[in-house]
């Protein structure tokens, strides 16, 4: 259903381009979740914009494809693209407090959406709209509906725009870390709300987040994202129970969980490289344990990693 | 700069608004004539056509158009600027302070902003001039007066705004003076319209003061900034003696194109978003 | 339509002594004495009027004069209007200056009235040349009732129709007038204040006339096809009134190098002499006048009665001012300050700078200070400038207005130096002045008043006069009109021309 | 929101006790009317019963006493020039004005924000950078010039429109309104146009800019990702947003317009408020000048409160300060 | 830690702790305009909607200790931050920082849940870093440049982003930024309100560890606001579960964790993902979530207890101890 391949796209900086997203490439069934992990400023977001064709200049999508439904959305009309956004490709955004218009009610933003594509009833679109904030557990959804965002704790506001890309029950979800701010709790009935709308409706999510155990349960499986590219991506219990690329092995041993006892978690040595100034080659080099001259080379995607030394 | 160079329009109008600046500051040795000096004026020379002896035709009093323009420019933009930052700056400062006190001082202050919306130019222009006389000075201390409000209004409500944002409530957590969190944080966040409302202030502010020239209310006739020449010419436009409005006119219009065209960038580049950074 | 200059204020004819209002009264009321364009007196309401003695004068009405709602117009009117006058509520300036000498007013008969004066006041046929006369009907009207056109009843050629504060006046023909047909039935006067656009409304043909000509624009419509001008020279002169009072300290009087100066060098003689002398009335008539006036050398053009014929205007004469400067012990001259309205009179800020430019390059530095006349005749008034530009307009036509007003010395009892802001004061014009006020004899006091002319003025400069100023009205081609010198604008003598 | 608005019209009333109080004084410091009012003619005694029947013979503050009694009574005295009383003399030319500014608005707002919107979304098209230019000319010359140059090329030259003047015009509930004829409206074209030039240029500048600062939010963004129309994230979300700078530049606008149509209002011989107040202000006719600032700093307070109660409603964010 | 059972007045019992908050209540209220009111005259029903966020809430927190506060989404613990750090004021009750009111430089830091929103759109990192240490006098303005690039390293930033603005970074990168922030004024408390959700766990690591060195460093005390359970059980000594504004139990982690007194708590462990777990079946949750807008009488979670009886759904129940150090609202505890 939704094919990548050599995805790139660009950010023109005073330091110079910045690549967020480099060459990238992957597949995505129906009924497939794809955990998307990484360093944070690793083009995860980005990636997500691209996808749903809303890069804003000064950034670019450069070269590659995305293909959807058969269809090529890069480079398609921006009409056509509107018809779809929301509809068939819904996005949640990572910043709960920015992505809701601070000057609109609650209703105004969901009645809208319904109204973007279907013509019903105010009323119809409101019992819906009502429907899907019970989904996502916001209590008193009726007098909710009437406040503005700024009334709402951040959690709350996540949950409200997760309902409203629900709204359409749409064929692909981009999910740009939309439980970060909710307690396990409600993060448990949205995460089971989501799988119940992926069987019932033959969805494909893209979860991208760096709550590695959130992954662990919920996605069939997962890429890891450094420096614009993925470095690895397979089946979720292959990545994380027998990680490959020396990233994800630092990565999940940084998790608080695997740390019990220690009073100092584990952490990667060094710092995140500028992206427009990474280090020709391998971009983990500098910060990987087993670099050697070979990875002064960029490595190839081979068998779901890109490295010259796999873990094994 | 060097960004700031990179679009050709902001360039031109940099450059544009070094010569008119130059020529401000340089106007008493590039003039043909000191037009302020009645002594030099020949009143049989009254409005010549441009050519010949004078450049750009003479007004009715024989002053040379060239070096009136010159001295005129010099003038209207000190008007122009003098009045356009100190109000901006006053008005400004008491608007972003009231929405940010808030309180009494926000309504007395708002109360006082719409009495003095209600003053005319004219009327505040008059009166000056009956207790302090005609001068630059007093021109600027009356364009001051009826601008300031208009100012404090668009920033009160641009801060009210910015006022509600999270990022002042760090501000205030990190302990910082109100002072510095109404100067810096407010004030920088709440003018966007300020500047558009400045930029397009100052270039009111020297039709202003033509207006008022026009209506005897301005600058000394003897001491013409470029409004108070428009305003001379003016009745001559019917009777196609052109140049004695036209060109001050002309000149008027580029100043203020440059000014506009500098600050349009500046406001571009001072929004982080916008820039190409 | 007629495009006015300035606003006309009010419909009620006693109100307001004031241009514009009397110019639209003309139309609909009209005065016992009638004035001709050069304000000389022609027989109005009353056919002729004559002093039986020294101060009591028997006018006759004219008869089968009908007011426009149909009531014939008697003696009983005229007294009505006499008693309404000093009576106008709120009046800013009311006619009653001109009714102060009559003591008595009586009804000989229906069409005779017999009015008594304080002492001889041979302008008196002047002064009622000023009243309109209303019906007595109407003696107990306000203002309001004026202004809304219910109280408006004339027996002039034109009848009130519409009145709209701000905007226009409306008035329609009067079938049934006494006098000539007006050759239009209906005039619109609008108030086009902004001369400019007065000029672009004829050219336009939104109006076929207008008053007030700017003077940029004359050599321009001289040329137009599509309008003709008629001008003439007004009974308004323009003028510098010098601080001839204080003996030191005038306030606005410096040195050569602009310090403050104790001696008042305007009080001298010469030095007034030498200052007329600077200036080149030519230069001005012609480059900030346009040719819209005439150089003068008293207060009245030669045509006006009680002129002097030897008195012309001082030739521009820079060699023999500067003896005149060193006679009177300023070699080096001195400075001054120039003040001067800047919205009253035509050009008036201009004539101030260029008089100012001729001094300064006579030797006597000289700045302007321009204000609108709201705040200059205040100040002027206070007697705190030294120097000023002003005009006069002598209402009743008569050289004895100007000399009582300007040059004679300031008396609040007498009513004398109203205007004289300078202060002039010369035992010898005031004594000529006021027996020519009281002389009944025409001739006698127009010798009288010549006499007082060449002392005030040729001799003593009590005032510097520069110009009269050319009245100039623009109609469409096909439309002819008499200009006035009163500056009324008249439209019963509009006339149509092949 | 109730006791806001309440107490703002309790502030009203000390607000224009003020501004009596300094009109007053400013026209008292300005000069003597009886000075202006006075035929040239007339001698002293004319002068002394002038200032006595305009009761100007009086001291300063005696005057401002009496004019408060009558003040509260409703009386703001009568008018020195026309004898009438003064806020019947500025209500009765307040239809011309009213009606001029809002031709003006409309004009300068249904253009301006269209225009802004546009230049400030495409910011690099040229279209834009003409609008831009263009708005340049809007404010860069004075108002008399302009309107003069109007009245030459459109009346003079072209012969297409009344070169001033008001058109005929109907009694609408009491008031005189000239624009809904179309003769009327040819008359009141080219002043409304002048009038609105200035504002014009200022919207289109202030939307655009606004535009800049807040299409590229995230709001926005998610906004598109909903899928809704172009004309919806722009018309409602974008616009909303903008909005309060743009209300109250509007707001204050529109307050000058109907106050300060003063040049405008000569140069076409349009017989409104500013034409009045302007010749009011020359003659020294201080009732006059007096009910109308009180008139005109009302309707400034009028409509400053609305947009300030607009505030509240056009950002909920906004909470209008009341004191607890 | 020290707590006071029951929310009536009572007054710390323990020494003097660092921040101490009495019978706090923060209340929000839209207010009702002319045209509501006469509707309600009338008899229509329009609610006046009012938020309980926090109610009557007290605990302490001493010197050098780190506190984990956690519960559910919209219970009020950014509220209670808030309040902690002077930045609203309460309805009801007290908040005391060293003994006062936190104002001016005296009071805690706070590191605020939205990471952009916080940070002034207009200001390059370095001042929004150096602004408050420069002012405060902690360091001169010659000093600034490096004192950023050190704070901004320890936030594992590069410095050379000094000179960016705020827009111009990701989500992650952002909310470091506004720990850098609060760092760099030397704060002795800091709240961190999900200071580290935004990151990934490599530079979450890196964070934590920076916050456990200077806690041993420099005895920092914190208020450590999250729901991330494996990061408070990592960090916090102490832990705080809030529901609906109320504070429901608290302990020290290790027995918290180990084992959790209150319904809601169990609920909110048994719910944590874990990494070793293979894909799994999530359920709903049981019970209708209660709105802060109406909240349910008694005991707010009663709706959603499994252990709910009729006494829990009139009657509220009160903070008690039911251990040394340990506290719990909650009727089963008899
Ligand atoms: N407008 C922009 N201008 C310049 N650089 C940008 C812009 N937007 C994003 N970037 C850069 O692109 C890179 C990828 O950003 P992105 O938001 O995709 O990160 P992310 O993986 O989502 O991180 P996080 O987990 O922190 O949200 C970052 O390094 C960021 O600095
Ligand atoms: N300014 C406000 N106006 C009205 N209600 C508010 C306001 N701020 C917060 N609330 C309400 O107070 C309650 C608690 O909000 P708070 O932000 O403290 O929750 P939280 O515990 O931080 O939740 P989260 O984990 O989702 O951030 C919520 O119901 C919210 O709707
Ligand atoms: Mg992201
Ligand atoms: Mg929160």
């Amino acid at each position: 259903m939704l094919e990548i391949e050599n995805l790139v796209t660009e950010f023109a900086t005073r330091d110079g381009i910045a690549r967020a997203v480099n060459d990238v490439s992957f597949e995505l069934k129906p009924k497939e979740i794809l955990g998307v992990v990484g360093e944070s400023g690793s083009g995860k977001s980005v990636l997500g914009y691209s996808m749903i064709g809303l890069v804003d200049p000064p950034g670019r999508v450069v070269s590659g494809s995305v293909r959807f439904e058969g269809r090529e959305l890069i480079g398609l009309p921006e009409e056509e693209m509107r018809a779809l956004r929301g509809k068939r490709i819904a996005m949640i955004f990572q910043d709960p407090m920015m992505t809701l218009n601070p000057v609109l009610s609650i209703e105004t933003q969901m009645v809208e959406t319904v109204f973007a594509h279907e013509s019903f009833d105010r009323a119809k679109a409101r019992k819906i709209c009502l429907e899907n904030l019970e989904l996502v557990g916001i209590a008193s959804p009726e007098r909710r509906l009437k406040q503005y965002p700024h009334e709402f704790s951040g959690g709350m506001r996540q949950r409200v725009a997760i309902a409203i890309a629900l709204l359409h029950r749409p064929a692909l979800i981009i999910a740009d870390e939309p439980t970060t701010a909710l307690d396990v709790t409600v993060q448990g009935q949205i995460l089971y709300e989501m799988q119940r709308l992926v069987r019932e409706t033959g969805a494909a999510l893209v979860w991208i987040t760096h709550d590695l155990s959130v992954v662990a349960g919920f996605a069939d499986s997962v890429a890891v994202m450094y420096a614009g590219r993925i470095v690895e991506n397979g089946r979720t219990e292959d990545v994380l129970h027998s990680p490959r690329h020396p990233y994800t092995r630092s990565l999940l041993d940084s998790v608080p969980a695997n740390n019990i006892g220690q009073v100092r978690l584990r952490q990667i040595p060094g710092m995140t490289p500028s992206l427009a100034r990474l280090p020709a080659g391998c971009s983990f080099r500098e910060r990987c344990g087993h670099a050697d001259a070979q990875c002064s080379s960029m490595p190839e995607m081979k068998t779901s990693v890109r490295c010259h030394h796999p873990l094994c | 700069m060097k960004e700031f160079l990179s679009n050709r329009i902001a360039a031109t109008g940099l450059a544009m608004l070094m010569v008119v600046i130059a020529i401000a500051l340089f106007a008493p040795w590039i003039s043909p004539q000191n037009p302020y000096d009645l002594g030099k004026l020949d009143l049989m020379d009254s409005r010549l056509e441009p050519g010949g002896k004078y450049l750009l035709g003479t007004d009715g009093q024989g002053r040379d158009m060239l070096s009136a323009i010159f001295y005129g420019l010099r003038v209207s933009l000190l008007v122009g600027a003098a009045s356009g930052v100190i109000a901006l700056t006053l008005g400004g400062l008491l608007g972003v302070l009231a929405a940010y006190v808030g309180g009494r001082f926000e309504s007395i202050l708002m109360r006082i902003v719409d009495i003095q919306l209600g003053f005319p130019a004219i009327l505040v222009a008059l009166i000056l001039i009956a207790v302090l006389g005609k001068g630059v000075d007093k021109i600027i201390f009356a364009l001051v007066c009826v601008q300031w409000a208009y100012y404090a209004r668009t920033a009160r409500s641009a801060a009210l705004v910015e006022r509600g944002k999270e990022y002042m409530e760090a501000a205030r957590g990190l302990g910082l003076s109100r002072t510095r969190i109404v100067l810096k944080h407010l004030l920088p966040n709440a003018s966007p319209p300020l500047i558009v409302v400045g930029t397009v202030q100052v270039a009111h502010a020297i039709a202003l003061e033509a207006t008022l020239s026009f209506l005897g209310l301005g600058l000394p006739a003897t001491e013409p900034s470029l409004g108070l020449l428009i305003a001379n010419g003016y009745e001559y436009l019917l009777s196609g003696k052109y140049w004695i409005s036209m060109y001050p006119g002309v000149a008027l219009l580029l100043t203020i194109l440059a000014i506009n065209l500098v600050g349009d960038q500046l406001r571009d580049q001072l929004n982080p978003r916008l820039s190409r950074a | 339509s007629i495009g006015l200059s300035t606003p006309v204020t009010t419909m009620d004819p006693h109100f307001h002594n004031l241009t514009p209002n009397n110019s639209i009264a003309k139309h609909i009321f009209e005065t016992l004495v009638h004035q001709d364009e050069q304000q000389a007196l022609k027989p109005g309401l009353a056919e002729s009027w004559r002093a039986v003695d020294s101060t009591t004068w028997e006018i006759k009405l004219r008869k089968n004069v009908r007011w426009h709602d149909g009531t014939p117009f008697t003696a009983e009117d005229v007294l009505s209007t006499l008693k309404r006058i000093p009576n106008v509520p709120n009046s800013p300036a009311s006619f009653a200056i001109y009714m102060r000498p009559i003591v008595d007013a009586k009804a000989a008969d229906p069409h005779t009235v017999i009015l008594k004066t304080r002492e001889a006041h041979p302008l008196l046929p002047n002064d009622l040349a000023t009243i309109h006369i209303i019906p007595k009907k109407a003696e107990a009207m306000s203002t309001p009732d004026f202004n809304s056109g219910k109280a408006v009843i004339g027996t002039g050629p034109y009848k009130f129709a519409e009145y709209v504060s701000g905007d226009r006046v409306v008035l329609t023909v009067n079938d049934k007038y006494w006098g000539p047909k007006p050759a239009f039935a209906k005039v619109r006067f609008r108030m086009i204040t902004n001369s400019a656009a007065r000029v672009a409304a004829l050219l336009a043909g939104d109006v076929q006339m207008i008053e007030a000509v700017p003077t940029a624009d004359i050599e321009n419509l001289r040329k137009d096809k599509r309008v003709s001008l008629a001008s003439v020279v007004s009974n308004r002169i323009i003028y510098l009134h010098l601080d001839s009072g204080r003996e030191k300290n005038s306030p606005f009087v410096t040195d050569a190098a602009g310090k403050p100066m104790e001696a008042n060098p305007l009080r001298d003689a010469r030095v007034r002499k030498a200052i007329s002398k600077l200036i080149d009335r030519n230069a001005i008539a012609s480059r900030i006048m346009e040719g819209e006036a005439k150089p003068a050398g008293q207060f009245l053009p030669e045509t006006f009665h009680g002129t002097s014929r030897k008195l012309t205007p001082d030739k521009y004469d820079p060699e023999g001012a500067k003896k005149l400067l060193a006679e009177a012990g300023y070699p080096n001259g001195f400075g001054l300050t120039l003040h001067t309205p800047n919205n009253r009179y035509v050009n008036d800020e201009k004539i101030s700078q260029a008089v100012a430019q001729f001094l300064t390059r006579g030797g006597i530095p000289t700045k302007v200070e321009a204000m609108p006349s709201a705040v200059f005749f205040s100040r002027g008034s206070k007697l705190e400038f030294s120097f000023l530009l002003a005009g006069w307009g002598a209402g009743t036509g008569e050289n004895s207005s100007p000399l009582r007003s300007l040059v004679s010395t300031f008396d609040p009892k007498l009513g004398n130096g109203a205007a004289n802001r300078g202060r002039f004061s010369d035992a010898g014009v005031d004594a000529l002045v006021q027996t020519a006020l009281t002389t009944i004899d025409d001739t006698k006091r127009g010798i009288m008043l010549a006499a007082a002319t060449e002392k005030a003025v040729g001799e003593l400069m009590g005032v510097i006069p520069v110009h009269y100023e050319v009245s100039t009205w623009g109609v469409r081609k096909g439309l002819a009109y008499k200009a006035r010198v009163d500056q009324y604008t008249l439209a019963h003598e509009v006339k149509t021309s092949k | 929101m109730t006791v806001y608005v309440l107490r703002r019209l309790a502030q009203t009333l000390l607000v224009l006790f003020v501004t009596s109080g300094l009109v007053f004084g400013g026209l008292y410091l300005v000069g003597d009317p009886v000075e202006i009012l006075v035929n040239p003619q007339a001698d002293q005694e004319e002068r002394a019963r002038t200032a006595a029947a305009l009761g100007l013979d009086k001291p300063v503050l005696e005057q401002y006493g009496l004019f408060l009694k009558g003040m509260f009574a409703g009386d703001l005295g009568k008018s020195f020039v026309f004898g009438r009383p003064a806020l019947e003399v500025i209500l009765e030319r307040m239809p011309a004005t009213l009606e001029l500014a809002f031709l003006a608005m409309l004009m300068s707002v249904g253009l301006g924000i269209p225009l802004g919107l546009y230049a400030g979304l495409y910011p690099d098209r040229k279209t834009s950078k003409a609008i831009m230019a263009g708005s340049i000319l809007g404010f860069s010359l004075p108002t008399f010039w302009v309107g003069l140059l109007l009245i030459m090329v459109f009346a003079v030259q072209l012969g297409w429109l009344p070169s001033t003047g008001r058109g005929p015009t109907e009694n609408v509930f009491g008031f005189s309104i000239s624009i809904f004829s179309v003769e009327g409206l040819r008359y009141a074209f080219l002043p409304s146009l002048n009038l609105a030039l200035f504002k014009l240029s200022l919207i289109i500048r202030l939307t655009r800019a606004q535009v800049r600062e807040q299409a590229l939010l995230d709001y926005i963004r998610f906004a598109r990702a909903k899928g809704l129309p172009r004309s919806r994230v722009i018309g409602v979300h974008l616009l909303k947003n903008i909005l309060i700078p743009l209300v109250t530049v509007i707001g204050l606008e529109l307050g000058s317009v109907i106050a300060f149509a003063i040049v405008t209002e000569s140069i076409f011989a349009w017989p409104g408020m500013g034409k009045l107040v302007i010749d009011s202000i020359f003659q020294l006719d201080r009732p006059v000048v007096v009910a109308y600032l009180l008139v005109v700093v009302f309707m400034f307070i009028m409509i400053n409160l609305v947009v300030d109660v607009l505030y509240s409603a056009l950002d909920p964010r906004v909470r209008i300060a009341e004191a607890k | 830690m020290f707590f006071h059972a029951g929310n009536e007045n009572q007054r710390p019992l323990s020494p003097s702790p660092v921040l101490e908050l009495s019978n706090v209540s923060k209340r929000f209220s839209k207010r009702l305009d002319a045209v509501e009111k006469f509707a309600r005259r009338l008899g229509a029903d329009v609610p006046e909607h009012t938020v309980h966020a926090v109610d009557r809430v007290s605990f302490g927190v001493a010197r050098g200790e780190v506190v984990g506060l956690v519960g559910e989404s919209g219970c009020g613990k950014s509220t209670l931050g808030r309040l902690a750090c002077g930045l609203i004021e309460p309805s009801e009750g007290q908040v005391l920082y060293k003994g006062q009111r936190p104002a001016g430089t005296q009071r805690p830091q706070m590191i605020f849940q939205d990471p952009f929103a916080s940070l002034n759109p207009r200001m390059r990192v370095e001042e929004i870093i150096g602004e408050a240490p420069v002012v405060h006098g902690f360091v001169s303005r010659s000093e600034l440049k490096n004192y950023v690039s050190e704070m901004l390293e320890q936030v594992g930033l590069d410095p050379s982003y000094r000179r960016r603005y705020p827009h111009q970074f990701s989500g992650g990168q952002r909310a470091r930024i506004g720990i850098a922030r609060a760092l760099a004024v030397k704060p002795d408390f800091l709240v961190c309100d999900e200071a580290v959700a935004a990151l990934d766990v490599s530079i979450q690591a890196q964070v934590l560890n920076l916050f456990m060195d200077l806690r041993e460093n420099l005895g920092l005390t914190y208020l450590f606001i999250s729901h991330d359970l494996g990061v408070v059980r990592h960090l916090a000594q102490r832990v705080v579960v809030m529901y609906l504004g109320r504070v429901v139990e608290s302990a020290p982690a290790a027995e918290l964790f180990a084992a959790p007194n209150h319904p809601y708590t169990r609920a909110l462990l048994a719910e944590v993902p874990r990494l070793e777990r293979k894909r799994r079946e999530f359920a709903p949750i049981k019970g209708e979530i209660p709105s802060p807008l109406a909240p349910p009488a008694g005991c707010h979670f009663h709706p959603r207890c499994p252990h709910a009886t009729e006494r829990c759904a009139r009657e509220a129940p009160v903070l008690r101890e039911i251990a040394p150090g340990r506290l719990s609202a909650c009727h089963l505890n008899g």
